[in-house]
Parts: C-alpha cells; sequence; structure tokens
C-alpha cells in the first residue's frame, strides 16, 4: 500500500520528499509500523519524536493505513 | 564591657516602671551570665516565703558571656524564677535567635518583679523598651502567636511566647521562640503567665564589642573547619538527638510506658530514621550553629489537619512517644505540636500523661474523670483529649496540671511509687534502674530531675551499670562542667559530642572579655552556683537538705520487667551509700547540708550565715573538705 | 566565580551574616552583613538566603557611577558612594542591605568567607 | 499620578477585550505567575505577562548571561553578559511595569526543589530548554496541581500546550524521547513566537477568556508555514500522571 509521510523542518533532508517539498510517498508492504517504516527508510533512532495524522497524536508504533498522510515531528524541547 | 551588652534592665510590671542601669563588670564576671546571673538574683531577691506564682517572684531573661558571638555556640538565653514545680531555683534555657538578639539590642539581662495589671508583651527595639498591651494575643497558641507577631512586627523580631498552659499556671509551662525551640523546664512558662506577660519580641541591630575580634574570630573559625569532618557530625546533622532512640533501647534506657519498662519493642516505629524520611521538612539550626541537630518536620495523620513543628527531639520521643507508648511517628510529631502550641514542656508534659495513663491502666483514674473519654497508651486522640483537659484545667486536669508529684499527692493510694520525679520535676528520658550514677543525678540536681545538669549513661557503663562505686565523684564533676555552658551561654553539644575542649571555650571568653581566666576559675564559678542554688533550696523548704534528695520508689524496688535491662534496680541501701558518698564528695555533711568552708571558699559565706540562722548549716566535717571536689571522667554528653 | 546559593541546603544558623560582618567591619553585628537569611516559618518551612549574584544592575543606577567591577564582584567605592540609596531601590533581587550605621549600602564583594563557614553546602563557590 | 489613574491607563488598551474587563484586570493583578527558565521564550511570554499586570511574576533562572544567548533573549544588554539572567531580567521588566511583583530566583530547578519552588503559583510557564529540567517540573506542576503552560522551540518548529492533568495529558504523557545531545538551532523569532503564545494562554486562563489550549497541542512549522493544532491524550501508562484523578 502507499503511505505519505511530511515533515517541515529539519527531517525533510532525510526524508527526501518527492511528491511536494515536504511530502514523501512510500510504497510498504502489509501495515507496517512507523517504526518499522522509519528504519526501512534509513532514518535513524531519535530524530523522530512522534507523528500525528488527521489532527491526531500518534507514536511511533502506530501503523497507517492506506493513503493516509503522517506528518513527522523532531524532537523539540529547546527554549 | 567587652564581651556583654552592657546594659540590665529592670521591669516592674506592676508600676511599668523600666529602669536601665549600666551591667555590672564584677558581677559578670563572678557569675559569667543566664544560669550564673539567675542564682545570683533570685537568692538576693526573692523573699523565702514568696509564692513561685505570685507578685514576689522574680522572672529573669539573661544572655551570657558566650551569647551572640562567633563562639561554639553561643544560641541560647537563660530564664530564671522560683519555680512552681519545685519551689527551688530554676534555670532553663532554650537556643534559637532570641538571646543573641538581645545582645545585639544591647541587654545582657531583664529583671522583671511585680505582676501586670493587664496581659502585656515586652517590647524591645534596640533602646526602646516598652510594656505592650498584648490585646488578643492573650490566649493564643504558642506558635499560633508567634506567626501572628512576626507578620504584626515584621520577620526580623525575634519572638518567645506562652501558650494557654502558661496563662494557667500549668507547672510545667513552656516558653516557645523560633516555632520550636522552648526553654522547657522547670515551669517558667508558669512563672511569665503569672506575670500576666504573654511574649517577649527582640528586636538588636547593634554591634557587640568584643576585646580581641581577630583572634576571637580565628579560633572559632578553625574549630568550624576542625570539626566539620568529625565522625558525628554527620550523624548529628541528619538525625539530630533523634538518632538516640535506638541507642537508648538497646542498652535498656528508654522509658517506656510511663518507665514500667525500658525497652519499647516498635522503637523503629519512632526513632530518628522515621522521622527524617517520614515527616522532615528542613534542618534547622540555631544562630552561629553548624551541627544544625534541628528537624523542622510535618506530622500527617488520616483525619487531623496536617502539623508542622521542629522536632520531636530525642526527649520528646522517649516521653511522648516511648513513655505514652506510640508506634507511629507522625502521633508522635502530632503531639509535639499540640504541646508546643499550648505550652507544655514536652519532657514534664508527656511524662504527666504517661503517669495519668498508668494511673488509667490501674484504674486510679476512669472515664468518669475523663469526661467519657478514655487514657489508653499509645492512643494520640486519648492524648489530646486530656492534655486539653490539662490546659484549661478542666475536672481531674485541674490535679495533673500540678505534675506528677503534684498530682500524685492528691491522688494518693500509692501513686507516687512510680511518678518518676525528683524535687517535683519530671525525669528525663533515661530510665536510671541499670544507671545508679544517672539516679543520683536526677535526685541531687538543684532544678529537679533534668540530665542538662548531668548525664551518665555512658559513665555507668563505662564504670561498671551494676557498681556504684565512685560514680559521685563523676556526678559531681559532671553538675559542674555541664551546667557551666548554660551559664556560658552557649550550647553544651560542641563540648559533648565534637570534642571541641572547655579550655577552648575559655580561651574565646577571654578575647571576648580580655579577662584572662582560667578552666578552674570557670569551674568554681559552676561549683559557686551549684552550691548556693542548694542553700537557697533548703531555706525555702527547710531540712535537711537530704530530705529533698529522695529516689522514686519505682527506681529504688521495681526490678525492670524485660528487655536488655531486664531484672535491674538500683535498691535502696545502694541509693543511700550514693548520697553519702555523694555529701562527703561536696563537702556537705552526711544530712546533705553544706558546710561553711565550702560556702566560705566559694566566696558565698553569706549563705552559710542564712543557713546557720534556720539551723541548717552543715556540721563541720572532720579532717576538713575534699580539696577538689568532683573527679573527671573522660566525659561523653548528650 | 560566584557564589551559589542552594535554599534547600540552608538551616538558618546565620554564621555566613555573622562572618560576614566579622570581616567586613571588625564587628559581630548580623544586621550589617551583606547577606541575609529570611526565615520561611512555620510554613513552608524553609529559610532563604538573600545574597548579591553580582548582575550589576546597581552600578547601571548609581548616579555617581560609585560602585565599579572588580574582577568578577561590582564593589561600592565609600570614597565616591553619596548614599543616595538609588541602588538599593533598584536592586531586583532586594540584596543591597541598608544600618544606621553603615557609611554605604552594604554589597557583597565575593570575599568568599561565607562559603568557608557554612558547614550544609548553602552557600558554595562555583567556577 | 495616582496608582488608581495609571493603573487605568496602563491598561486601557487591553481592557476592552471582550471577556476581560475590570474583573479580568482584577484576577491578573491578584495572580502569580512562574515562569520557568528566562531565555527565549521566556523573555517573551514574561514580557507580555508583566505588561499585562499579572501581580506577582516569578522568574527562576539560574543561568548566567552568553554572548550566544543574545541572538533571542532581548531583556538583555551586550555589556551584560556574564552576568546573572534572572535579576536583570527583573530588573528590565520592572523598569517596564513598576507596578507588579517581580521575584527573580537563581535556584537551580531539580526534582528535589521544584514543588517548593513554585509554590503557591497560579500557572507554572515551562520555558526551559531541556527535558530533564522540563520533567521536572512537569512532576511539580502535578504534585501541586498547578497547571503549567508549555512551549518548546527547535530551528523554526514550535510546540504549545496547556497542561492540566487529570483533565488533560501531562508533558511526559506526550514527549517520550529524549532529544539529540547537540544543542539545536534556535532562530530568535521562534521562540520569540511561542513565548508569546505562552502568554496568551496564561492570560486567557487567568482572565477566563476563551478556551485553554487544553487535551491539544499546537505545532508552528514555521518553514512552510503552516500550524497544526491536533488531539492529545493522556497516557495511561504515564510515568508521571498514571492514575491521576
Amino acid at each position: 500500500m502507499v503511505i505519505y509521510l511530511r515533515s517541515g523542518g529539519k527531517l525533510r533532508e532525510r526524508l527526501k520528499p518527492d511528491v511536494d517539498q515536504y511530502t514523501r510517498r512510500v510504497e510498504v508492504e502489509g501495515t507496517p509500523s512507523l517504526n518499522e517504516i522509519l528504519a526501512d527508510l534509513g532514518i535513524p533512532d531519535g530524530l523522530v519524536a512522534f507523528a500525528f495524522a488527521e489532527g491526531t497524536f500518534r507514536r511511533l508504533d502506530y501503523r497507517p493505513s492506506e493513503g493516509e498522510i503522517v506528518t513527522l515531528q523532531p524532537p523539540v524541547s529547546g527554549g | 564591657m567587652d564581651g556583654f551588652g552592657g546594659t540590665t534592665l529592670r521591669i516592674n510590671l506592676s508600676t511599668e516602671e523600666i529602669e536601665r542601669t549600666p551591667t555590672d563588670p564584677e558581677f559578670a564576671r563572678s557569675w559569667m551570665g543566664a544560669r550564673g546571673f539567675v542564682s545570683k538574683i533570685l537568692y538576693d531577691e526573692v523573699p523565702r516565703d514568696a509564692d513561685p506564682l505570685g507578685v514576689d517572684n522574680r522572672f529573669i531573661i539573661s544572655t551570657g558571656v558566650m551569647t551572640g558571638a562567633f563562639t561554639p555556640v553561643g544560641s541560647k538565653v537563660g530564664f530564671g524564677c522560683i519555680s512552681p514545680a519545685t519551689n527551688g531555683h530554676a534555670d532553663s534555657s532554650m537556643g534559637g535567635h532570641l538571646g543573641p538578639e538581645l545582645k545585639y539590642a544591647g541587654y545582657d539581662l531583664i529583671i522583671c518583679e511585680g505582676i501586670a495589671a493587664h496581659p502585656s508583651y515586652l517590647y524591645i527595639d534596640d533602646d526602646t523598651v516598652e510594656l505592650r498591651p498584648a490585646g488578643d494575643y492573650w490566649g493564643m497558641g504558642s506558635l499560633e502567636l508567634e506567626e501572628r507577631m512576626k507578620n504584626d512586627l515584621g520577620e526580623d523580631f525575634q519572638i518567645a511566647t506562652i501558650g494557654p498552659s502558661g496563662e494557667n499556671g500549668i507547672v510545667f509551662s513552656c516558653i516557645t521562640h523560633d516555632f520550636g525551640r522552648q526553654a522547657g523546664r522547670c515551669g517558667v512558662g508558669a512563672v511569665m503567665g503569672s506575670k500576666r506577660l504573654k511574649a517577649i519580641a527582640v528586636r538588636g541591630t547593634k554591634s557587640l564589642p568584643v576585646h580581641d575580634l581577630k583572634s576571637h574570630w580565628k579560633l572559632t573559625y578553625d574549630i568550624i573547619q576542625r570539626t566539620k569532618t568529625h565522625p558525628n557530625m554527620a550523624p548529628w546533622q541528619k538525625y539530630g538527638t533523634a538518632f538516640f532512640v535506638g541507642w537508648s533501647n538497646e542498652r535498656g534506657c528508654f522509658p517506656t510506658k510511663n518507665f514500667q519498662e525500658t525497652y519499647h519493642k516498635d522503637w523503629e516505629k519512632i526513632d530518628g530514621e522515621r522521622l527524617v524520611e517520614d515527616c522532615l521538612v528542613s534542618d534547622k539550626a540555631c544562630f552561629g550553629c553548624w551541627m544544625n541537630c534541628g528537624k523542622y518536620t510535618r506530622a500527617r495523620i488520616p483525619g487531623k489537619p496536617d502539623t508542622y513543628q521542629e522536632g520531636p527531639e530525642y526527649e520528646t520521643i522517649a516521653l511522648v512517644g516511648g513513655s505514652c507508648a506510640f508506634t507511629d511517628i507522625n502521633h508522635v510529631a502530632y503531639a509535639n505540636h499540640l504541646l508546643d502550641n499550648i505550652g507544655m514542656d514536652t519532657m514534664s508534659g508527656g511524662s504527666t500523661v504517661a503517669f495519668a495513663m498508668e494511673c488509667y491502666q490501674r484504674g486510679f483514674i476512669t472515664k468518669d474523670d475523663l469526661e467519657g473519654h478514655e487514657l489508653r497508651w499509645g492512643n494520640i486522640d486519648d492524648f489530646e483529649h486530656f492534655v486539653r483537659m490539662i490546659a484549661a484545667r478542666r475536672g481531674i486536669g485541674d490535679v495533673f496540671a500540678r505534675g506528677t508529684k503534684g498530682a500524685a499527692e492528691a491522688i494518693g493510694q500509692g501513686t507516687i511509687k512510680f511518678a518518676s520525679q525528683a524535687k517535683g520535676m519530671e525525669f528525663s528520658g533515661y530510665d536510671t534502674r541499670w544507671y545508679p550514677a544517672q539516679l543520683l543525678s536526677y535526685c541531687t540536681c538543684d532544678i529537679g530531675a533534668h540530665h542538662s545538669k548531668s548525664w551518665t549513661i555512658t559513665t555507668d557503663i563505662e564504670l561498671g551499670r551494676d557498681t556504684i562505686e565512685g560514680k559521685a565523684a563523676v556526678v559531681i564533676y559532671l553538675q559542674h562542667i555541664r551546667p557551666l555552658f548554660d551559664t556560658w551561654s552557649c550550647c553544651r553539644l560542641f563540648w559533648g559530642e565534637l570534642d571541641v575542649t572547655p579550655e577552648e571555650h575559655v580561651e574565646t571568653i577571654n578575647y571576648m572579655t580580655g579577662w584572662d581566666i582560667t578552666l578552674d576559675d570557670c569551674m568554681q564559678v559552676s561549683e559557686r552556683v551549684w552550691n548556693l542554688n542548694r542553700a537557697h533550696f533548703m531555706e525555702r523548704n527547710g531540712g535537711p537538705g537530704r530530705s529533698h534528695d529522695g529516689a522514686p520508689a519505682r527506681h529504688l524496688e521495681e526490678p525492670i520487667p524485660d528487655g536488655p535491662a531486664k531484672g535491674k534496680v538500683v535498691g535502696r541501701e545502694n541509693f543511700e551509700a550514693m548520697l553519702d558518698d555523694y555529701y562527703a564528695n561536696r563537702g556537705w555533711d552526711k544530712d546533705g547540708n553544706p558546710t561553711r568552708e565550702i560556702l566560705e571558699e566559694l566566696g558565698i559565706g553569706y549563705a552559710a550565715d542564712n543557713l546557720e540562722k534556720i539551723g541548717l548549716l552543715g556540721k563541720p566535717i572532720p579532717g576538713g573538705i575534699p580539696k577538689v571536689r568532683g573527679k573527671k571522667l573522660k566525659p561523653k554528653a548528650m | 566565580m560566584r557564589i551559589k546559593v542552594k535554599k534547600e541546603s540552608c538551616t538558618g544558623c546565620r554564621l555566613c551574616e555573622q562572618i560576614c560582618t566579622i570581616c567586613r567591619y571588625d564587628e559581630i553585628n548580623p544586621r550589617k552583613a551583606a547577606i541575609k537569611i529570611v526565615p520561611h516559618f512555620p510554613q513552608p518551612g524553609i529559610f532563604e538566603p538573600k545574597l548579591c549574584v553580582q548582575c550589576g544592575v546597581c552600578a547601571k543606577e548609581c548616579p555617581v557611577d560609585a560602585i565599579h567591577l572588580e574582577g568578577e564582584a561590582y564593589v561600592i567605592h565609600e570614597d565616591e558612594c553619596t548614599n543616595c540609596g538609588i541602588c538599593v531601590e533598584a536592586c531586583p533581587i532586594g540584596v543591597m542591605f541598608t544600618h544606621d550605621a553603615a557609611p554605604t549600602p552594604i554589597k557583597c564583594d565575593l570575599c568568599l568567607k561565607c562559603t568557608e563557614v557554612c558547614n550544609t553546602g548553602a552557600l558554595i563557590v562555583v567556577d | 499620578m495616582p496608582r488608581s489613574k495609571r493603573h487605568t491607563e496602563r491598561y486601557a488598551r487591553q481592557i476592552d477585550t471582550p471577556g476581560w474587563g475590570a474583573e479580568g484586570q482584577k484576577r491578573l493583578g491578584a495572580s502569580h505567575v512562574f515562569v520557568a527558565g528566562i531565555g527565549g521564550l521566556g523573555c517573551a511570554a514574561a514580557t507580555y505577562l508583566a505588561a499585562a499586570g499579572v501581580g506577582k511574576l516569578t522568574i527562576c533562572d539560574c543561568d548566567l548571561l552568553e554572548l550566544s544567548n543574545l541572538n533571542r533573549q532581548v531583556l538583555y544588554s551586550t555589556v551584560d553578559v556574564g552576568s546573572p539572567k534572572a535579576p536583570l531580567a527583573a530588573a528590565r521588566l520592572r523598569a517596564l511595569n513598576p507596578d507588579i511583583e517581580i521575584i527573580p530566583d537563581l535556584t537551580e530547578i531539580d526534582h528535589a526543589n521544584a514543588a517548593g519552588l513554585i509554590g503557591d503559583a497560579t500557572v507554572v510557564v515551562d520555558c526551559l530548554d531541556n527535558l530533564e529540567t522540563r520533567v521536572a517540573l512537569n512532576r511539580a506542576a502535578i504534585a501541586t496541581r498547578v497547571p503549567m503552560v508549555y512551549a518548546a522551540c527547535s530551528e523554526l518548529t514550535g510546540h504549545l500546550s496547556f497542561l492540566r492533568p487529570p483533565d488533560t495529558p501531562c508533558l511526559e504523557c506526550f514527549v517520550s524521547r529524549l532529544p539529540p545531545a547537540v544543542e539545536p538551532a534556535i532562530p530568535g523569532v521562534t521562540p520569540a513566537t511561542m513565548g508569546s503564545l505562552q502568554a496568551m494562554e496564561v492570560v486567557k486562563y487567568l482572565t477566563g477568556i476563551g478556551e485553554p489550549l487544553a487535551g491539544r497541542l499546537l505545532i508552528l512549522e514555521g518553514t512552510e508555514p503552516r500550524i497544526d493544532v491536533i488531539q492529545i491524550e493522556r497516557d495511561p501508562d504515564c510515568p508521571a500522571c498514571r492514575g491521576l484523578s
């Protein structure tokens, strides 16, 4: 199936967007978790803190469904 | 005058006259401070038939040579009067910040006489001294009032207060300061209340004159650096005196169920470790002290409001916790707060409730006497209700307001046997049946039973707990050295626990004052005070002296039923033999009456004249009095 | 180098106040100290040491520039100070103290003696 | 000028905000806001809270000013480098609004002292710069039941939420990963925006205007730019607020 991963910030470099400036189309087999998808894309642990999809917070054990747009968030704790 | 505030205040509460005089340097040198000052003034001024709670008693507030001056550790202030508990000399001291504040305001001594027309408080702001109406302060609890007065006058005033107990003349009423420091013993709070003096507020902003400041501060500075790593420092800082609960239990001297037993099987539920782990809010030190033995705590009991208090300290844990058989440190801390706020000494107060609990256990008092309540061992609600009955002098509370001796006399039926007191003041938190020197210490103590003047648990262990041999001489030495700290008006613990020598204390006094005195000179002052207090007690209470030194029957006759000291008891014969030994070593005759020879050697021949007039002067000792009274054993103090 | 205050370790003994006036004025008088221990009792039951943190606001506000940065401490020059009290008002943490018998406001000059007598870790020197 | 007239004039331009009024202004004046950290977020948040007339502001920060702070921490001057930030900020804010109480506190916040520091505060504003201290503050806010307005920044990304468990998640319900060890880039505009939004949440809460950002996380992505407000929920296994009710 196909899902879309988005990122506006520095994760973009790792994500290599292709749909537009922020979004990458990813083809996956079965219903993998975000953790598994990120590992396949070679995005190291620790770069993504959590994600959200359709206005809802998602942990990285979340399994996106077909066509879902998932926005990734880096760890943010500065001030 | 170097080393002193310089001014003595005399306040006639009846006429509101306030007289300021320079403190007499000769007087200062002869009596040095707090306990010493008090002893001399009471002896000179109080008519022998004066009612302790009447107009002729004096209420004295006194600092001493070491107070307030970067010393180890001049935090103390002494209160003096004729005690309503013993009808003799009373001095009771407390740490905190009041003493130093008084000295920075310039005062060595405040002598209050008469009785105020209305409830009042003493207001001192440097040179401004006023007797102000107490208004609605009267009736307030000690701790509540301190908070209120800090709000009314400002945080930089140091406040001492009495509670309802002191207002109502309960003989074991205390004076409270700094949210948990007390001049607890001898009923000084009752005398303050009898003067209608609800509180003292002091602010002092002056510099304390010191003769040789550089040598003075360097000495104490070096002592601080040296003692920071002393092995006793860490446990004292962490647990304070509560550390000794386990120690005392192991040695079979922890009062339990009103001294029926001497080992509390649940001691681990009320010891220092429980206190620190369950209740500690902060560590709290007196002025100028780097050992911070004060533990400020919060007690939490379901269904009751949380209370904040300093302590409980060892003595409170022993005489409230052990003696009333509590098994939860929160209950002991709550009881501590209750007694503090109501204005009762936790030692005599705890003991008096424990005594009542035994009376209840044995059926001498019943529910009918207790407004339908019970008085069960270890029950905080029963404890609280009974304390409130005493404070308000309701019903049988009025009887127990006289302390264990007074209550036993009123109840009769042989209850005096289990009143652990001497001269009308309750024992400190150490049972004596395996510790004969401690029993002698209590019974010969000039203010009534109190460990502050002689504590011998380690001495008894060192010399052998089953013997009386050589004990009396050591007790005498301790009765001179330990009260010396009350006379200098500093804390005893730096000597006892951190090996700061008495000689170092004397050195600091010399730097401060410009005097050139030795420890022997100071020990003579201490012995002078002891003998003057003895003479004074006999002049007030008749004689012979020996008749006032008796021990409670329980400690002479009733073997300890269980625990590490099982089967131990001092025995009447042993006790009387110790008294003989004690009098001989003091230069007193067999009846316990001081001789002219000793009184004159100490420079108080006038006391011999007075004793002679009433036929109580000691008979001359064949071969003369001992050259040196008392014998030093490597001291270990608490 | 500065003095770090650990409020929760303060036991309110005020040795710091005493040594401060001994070293500053050759006098024993805690009211003239450049450090002040404020108790908060009966609740919450803690002590608060009030001590200059060398932020320099006083020096900025001084109308006669009598407060100078010397090493890491702002120091009042007694001969230049007019004792006008503006710095006392301006101090953001209320640690410029006054005393009737002191010629200028009283301010910490980082002599560090207080940290030497403190036995609880409430006042420690940090770089 | 008498204090009452000065008061009216100072707040004249905000008091007519619907729902604010004299009552809301009074509530602000009676409030105590604890600002944890006076860096980029804190400078913005504290400035607008002081200006708005919050009666008592505690500014808690143990750091000394560094030159590299000045790209985003605008309460300080270049000559202040090396001095402690909390009193400097307090002096500036006091000049901005002398009618409120500002208490600088140089205590380093940790697990042991955080609850005591918060004390009687009405609201805590989390303007800290590291996760460890944020967690200590979060625990203390839970223990004292004081609501906390959280914000955090990295590059052009910012997060914001109003936390008051058990009604909302706590910080540890949704911030579960340790950040990378390297200090993130923080252009001044990001904390300026997020700190201002924190002040807005505090002011709303104190005056009672509108809806707090409760149970929701606002995510600012400055690059696109885009703002998302997503639903967040309590983590039943949260180490900080599990079982709280």
